[in-house]
């Protein structure tokens, strides 16, 4: 085992552990956020948007996260050019940087595959604990805030916590459309080294720190309802 | 059937309410007046449609036909789609709902919450009140009912008559008009159901309309203006205690308040 | 365009054909390690609720470094080191060297990234499932195994199908990190025909249109299952499916 | 019988696969001449580009033969035959763009170059102090990129842009400059063994230089290529 | 302590139980002896222990301390760890749990079988009855209880007293020795509460045994060899029915039972 290359690399090493944390962060938030909707009314309608939901889901779900990056990067990359003008617009800096799409890409992605376990979850809420909540006056919005959402949250905090690592493990991905993250960064180390191990043994490490702490937090959140111990 | 005549003091005005699920049909036209101050005894045999009539009067349950007026303000519907009366206008819902406050059969706590939390919930989130106020006024109503101790605890952690006591500690927070209690004394002790049965009264005497679905026939007696008897999603007898109890016109409602004495 | 759709035809010099295979081997490893990763998950998830503290920890070990570690990473210390250290031990032994088989590897690597995946899934399912259920089970002198078979599995089911669902659909595409060791699926074969005939964009949307295919089936399977099981939704507010809470 | 390792993805026109499965291109054919002059049996043995170098340390292949550049760091943990061919880098940028390949004339634009590649290396060295390099995972797609015009050049091998250039959308971009560097680019493409396996690296040798002598790689080199892909 | 002493014909003897849950002790020392065909109420305040009580003869709580026999066979535990004692012999659990049936407060019904399916589950796949056997005696144990109709139904889609009467229909099937009733009436009407006395009647006479758990004080007085009073997590009053009822000496059962009256 060899350790040495650490030092020549660290920078290298850091900023990407920085930008994956940053996509992870930003992707996880706004996927869930998305998620909420999409799977609300998959189970409360309007038939109309439900089924849209239910579409979003299957294709995001159905198809490979590095096919839809590619698309989404490639593909609307290489229409935005086409238009006239755009590339005199202040907006093509951002157009032509490659974070924004993958920001996109992963961010539909955990809506799409969150949004199956929140339907489920949402689902799984007991109606009498709704109706009671309903029974009090409640608005819609105000059972969804108090009652139905963090009921639904609270039976599926690990699921959530498994779909936000797999984000995390997805992030390598983003190396495809030139994001350099924490493990593409490694690749490269393995690249110059030959080092076959070692750099994979230092990444393995930080993705089960940020795991553990990814769990510790879900777990912490499960935790603070207690529950009566299964016989 | 219609309720426009309701006088400015009847706080629920019934009439005519059909209910089915699928093909079978539960509610049968039921209609029922309450004023203020009235304490209503619902009572009848299990699965004879108590609950569900309950639950229509808040539109937990959407009724096939028929008219509810709370407050004398009607219940605008929609014309009847796949045998349910959807309302026309889900803010009135909203807005009337406040001024019932219901006690479930199953009590349907929410279990992520605390005693007190689910007792304050409604008043902070739903009425406006602030925090301080609810939770001084919570812990008065959970005093009241026995449960002070117990405010910080998950419902899953609850006997089960203390949960029911949270139920209606629940209910009461609100202070609401009309109280729709369906059998809220079935998991007390008598004690408890004697103290459950004087917040009652006091609630009556403040003026507050009361629907109840009970067993309790000695409570049906000694507390309510007025008691129904539901048999088969039919009211088969109606009128004062007295009268349902010691001097009922129908047999079938003779033989069942004769089981108890 | 006409002329690269050609490209997918099933003879020469269309590409179908070896587009299927791939979707063959892809489903292979994929129930493999599927159903190996679901027998550990309700082993994990039972040790998880009832297993003693050792156990527990165990567990939860295996879950957190094997959900941690990104599978290609897995894959390439599973497969040669894993291997490389099997056979030092064998030589040293005085067995003949063997040659773990990309397939097996494939398959326990994933299975076994599938299973700390479903533990965690089925744990949550399991802890769904209200405590009376159980209890009334045990009550009538049932076994623990029969508890689960009659009563706790079925009972969870609605719970933990959206995540095991999930699991399956992600385990599909994760068959595409075999190709490190050399295995073909799927996602590898597409990459070799866009390559070659540089029709990506073509290749990519094939690709994704035959896993589509496979999802939209499990997915009918998948709602067959939850809809069969989750039969108290189907009343529409009726006495609701928990009445009180499980003393 | 030896296994030879090579990249799972296609990279005509040495390595590919036709619809029906069938190995072809230069470099296929050029091992399967080298293992006839070894008298041995060869077996292609794909393993992707990151998984190749432990494939070879772990035993699960015998040597790579996959257009794998000969550098001083990868001589570092593997041994090289010597080379059996050697195409020279080229920058390609828009044909309207005042560039001459120099440090200088790229200030401040943003070149592409494939991962892991010799050209990346060159990039990194030459231009990372003032102007930006991105790295992509293939060669198309930093072309692809470079249509796009989110590069505004790109870095790669000469040989392979020759057939970009041909392509309409490649039509408004030429080479620029064709930098030689040996520290970086090495000395050609060799056949990779296990550090150490002195028998197997000879026999490669003797091997290549047969071929070189007896004609076959001329013969095979001409099907594919117009000038000379062996170099000096 | 010890039951070593216990006669043949004791069905249950349960010595000097302890139950703890963190630091609230909940049962403060029970002891309780029911012979063959005793009908044993506990009776009791909301919160005093009487569901833990229940629940621990059978083991579903873990009881802190003490001794419990079944039909003369004592559970043999480990020596208590973290306030509980764990049962030695997983097997003598299950094997005696067979003999007790139990109705839960909360009734606990299998919510992904249908009525039916929830009554012959035990039966068939604990007990072994060949399924068409097990069918026909659930059936005719459904039309004892009068739920004979809503066979094919889901616990979701039946009413509390509905649901509480399959609860109750599931126990019996079993045929045990031993009944334990957590509150088996609190959902019923008087009518049906008749009819579930003359089933415990029935099966008293038959020489089974019951423990039942009601706030019924009719019941409890009408059907019961003994009552126990539950005070705090402490035996206050045991005895015949009529001394509990008429002449408690306890001041704090006076008290309960005077509420009544
Ligand atoms: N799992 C638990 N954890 C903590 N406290 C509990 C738990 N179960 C019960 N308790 C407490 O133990 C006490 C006794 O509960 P129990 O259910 O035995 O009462 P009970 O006599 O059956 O009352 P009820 O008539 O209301 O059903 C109550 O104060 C209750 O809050
Ligand atoms: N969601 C539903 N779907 C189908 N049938 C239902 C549904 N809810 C209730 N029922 C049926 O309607 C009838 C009346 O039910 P309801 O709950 O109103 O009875 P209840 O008078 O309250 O009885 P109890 O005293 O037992 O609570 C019962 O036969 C019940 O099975
Ligand atoms: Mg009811
Ligand atoms: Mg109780």
């Amino acid at each position: 085992m060899r350790w040495d290359w650490i030092p020549e690399y660290a920078d290298k090493l850091i900023s990407g552990l920085w930008l994956t944390i940053e996509l992870l962060l930003v992707c996880a938030t706004l996927g869930f956020l998305l998620a909420i909707p999409i799977g609300l009314v998959q189970v409360t309608g309007p038939r109309p948007l439900a089924l849209l939901a239910r579409g979003f889901c299957t294709f995001i779900r159905g198809t490979p996260l590095l096919i839809q990056l590619w698309l989404i990067y490639y593909g609307l990359g290489s229409i935005f050019p086409s238009i006239d003008g755009i590339r005199d617009s202040f907006l093509w800096p951002y157009l032509r940087a490659a974070l924004p799409y993958a920001i996109f890409a992963f961010t539909l992605s955990v809506a799409g595959y969150t949004g199956e376990v929140m339907r489920g979850a949402f689902a799984g809420v007991p109606k009498g604990e709704l109706e009671a909540a309903r029974a009090m006056g409640m608005s819609p919005f105000t059972v969804l805030r108090r009652v139905w959402l963090p009921r639904a949250v609270q039976n599926v905090f690990p699921t959530l916590a498994g779909e936000f690592v797999l984000t995390l493990k997805a992030t390598p991905l983003a190396a495809t459309i030139t994001i350099h993250e924490l493990f593409s960064r490694s690749t490269e180390v393995r690249q110059d080294t030959f080092l076959t191990y070692e750099p994979l043994l230092l990444v393995a490490g930080i993705y089960i720190i940020l795991t553990g702490i990814i769990v510790v937090i879900f777990r912490w959140m499960e935790n603070r309802i207690p529950k009566p111990a299964q016989a | 059937m219609s309720s426009s005549a309701a006088a400015a003091n009847t706080a629920i005005d019934v009439q005519g309410l059909h209910k089915s699920f699928g093909d079978l049909e539960v509610l049968k036209g039921i209609s029922m007046q309450a004023t203020d101050g009235d304490v209503i005894s619902i009572i009848g045999a299990s699965g004879s449609g108590k609950s569900t009539f309950l639950r229509c009067i808040n539109l937990l349950e959407l009724p096939s036909a028929g008219s509810i007026a709370i407050n004398g303000e009607g219940i605008r519907f929609n014309p009847p789609k796949n045998g349910e009366m959807h309302p026309a206008d889900k803010k009135q819902i909203q807005r009337l709902r406040t001024r019932l406050g219901m006690v479930f059969q199953s009590f349907n706590l929410w279990q992520h919450m605390t005693v007190l939390q689910n007792v304050i919930e409604a008043p902070v989130h739903v009425l406006g009140v602030p925090k301080a106020e609810a939770n001084e006024r919570a812990e008065a109503i959970l005093n009241r009912v026995g449960l002070w101790e117990k405010r910080d605890q998950y419902p899953a952690f609850l006997s089960g008559g203390q949960q029911q006591r949270a139920a209606i500690a629940r209910a009461l927070a609100i202070e609401p008009q009309v109280m729709l209690f369906d059998e809220p004394t079935s998991a007390l002790d008598p004690e408890l159901v004697g103290e459950v049965l004087k917040v009652i009264q006091g609630l009556a005497e403040e003026g507050r309309t009361m629907i109840l679905v009970t067993h309790e026939m000695k409570f049906a007696r000694d507390v309510s203006s007025k008691v129904i008897y539901l048999h088969q999603g039919l009211v088969e007898e109606e009128g004062p205690p007295k009268q349902v109890f010691y001097d009922p016109k129908s047999e079938r409602c003779k033989a069942f308040v004769s089981s108890i004495h | 365009m006409f002329e690269s759709l050609q490209l997918l035809w099933i003879e020469p010099p269309g590409r179908g054909l070896s587009l299927l295979q791939g979707l063959l081997s892809t489903l292979q490893i994929a129930l493999g390690a599927y159903a190996l990763g679901l027998t550990i998950g309700l082993l994990g998830a039972l040790g998880k609720i009832h297993g003693n503290v050792v156990l527990r920890w165990a567990l939860e070990f295996y879950t957190t470094i094997i959900r941690a570690v990104p599978e290609l990473v897995l894959i390439l210390l599973l497969y040669y080191a894993g291997s490389t250290a099997l056979n030092s031990v064998l030589v040293s032994l005085g067995f003949e060297t063997v040659d773990i088989s990309g397939l097996v590897a494939g398959i326990a690597v994933l299975g076994l990234v599938m299973g700390a995946y479903s533990t965690e899934v089925i744990r949550a399912a399991m802890l769904a499932v209200p405590k009376g259920q159980t209890e009334a089970a045990l009550a009538f002198g049932m076994s623990r195994f029969q508890v689960l078979r009659r009563v706790t599995i079925p009972a969870m089911i609605p719970f933990a199908l959206p995540g095991l669902s999930n699991l399956w659909l992600i385990v599909t595409k994760d068959t595409a990190l075999l190709a490190v060791v050399g295995f073909f699926e799927l996602a590898t074969v597409t990459k070799a025909a866009a390559g070659s005939t540089r029709n990506y964009l073509l290749f990519y949307c094939a690709a994704a249109v035959l896993y589509l295919c496979v999802t939209l089936i499990s997915n009918m399977v998948f709602r067959r299952i939850e809809k069969h099981y989750r039969v108290e939704k189907s009343a529409d507010a009726s006495t609701p499916a928990i009445v009180g809470v499980p003393r | 019988e030896i296994k030879l390792g090579l990249d799972v993805a296609p990279y005509p026109p040495f390595a590919d696969q036709d619809a029906s499965g069938k190995r072809m291109g230069f470099e296929i054919e050029l091992g399967e001449a080298i293992c006839k002059a070894m008298n041995e049996t060869c077996v292609w043995t794909p393993i992707a580009w990151d998984g190749i170098i432990p494939a070879l340390q772990s035993n699960k292949i015998d040597a790579i033969f996959a257009s794998m550049s000969i550098t001083p760091k990868r001589m570092e943990v593997i041994d090289f035959s010597n080379k059996y061919y050697n195409t020279p880098a080229a920058v390609v940028a828009a044909k309207d763009m005042d560039i001459d390949g120099s440090a200088e004339s790229l200030k401040g634009k943003i070149v592409g170059v494939q991962v892991s590649t010799t050209h990346a290396d060159y990039a990194n060295k030459v231009f990372s102090e003032s102007s930006e390099v991105k790295t992509y995972s293939a060669f198309d797609e930093h072309n692809n990129d470079l249509i796009a015009g989110r590069v505004d050049a790109v870095v790669g091998d000469s040989l392979a842009f020759s057939e970009f250039l041909k392509t309409e959308a490649g039509m408004k971009f030429e080479i620029k400059a064709t930098p030689t560097d040996e520290a970086v680019f090495g000395k050609g493409v060799g056949v990779g063994v296990r550090k150490g396996d002195a028998e197997l690296l000879k026999k490669f040798n003797d091997a290549i230089a047969k071929v070189r002598a007896d004609g076959t790689y001329d013969e095979i080199a001409k099907k594919y290529f117009e000038f000379n892909i062996y170099g000096q």
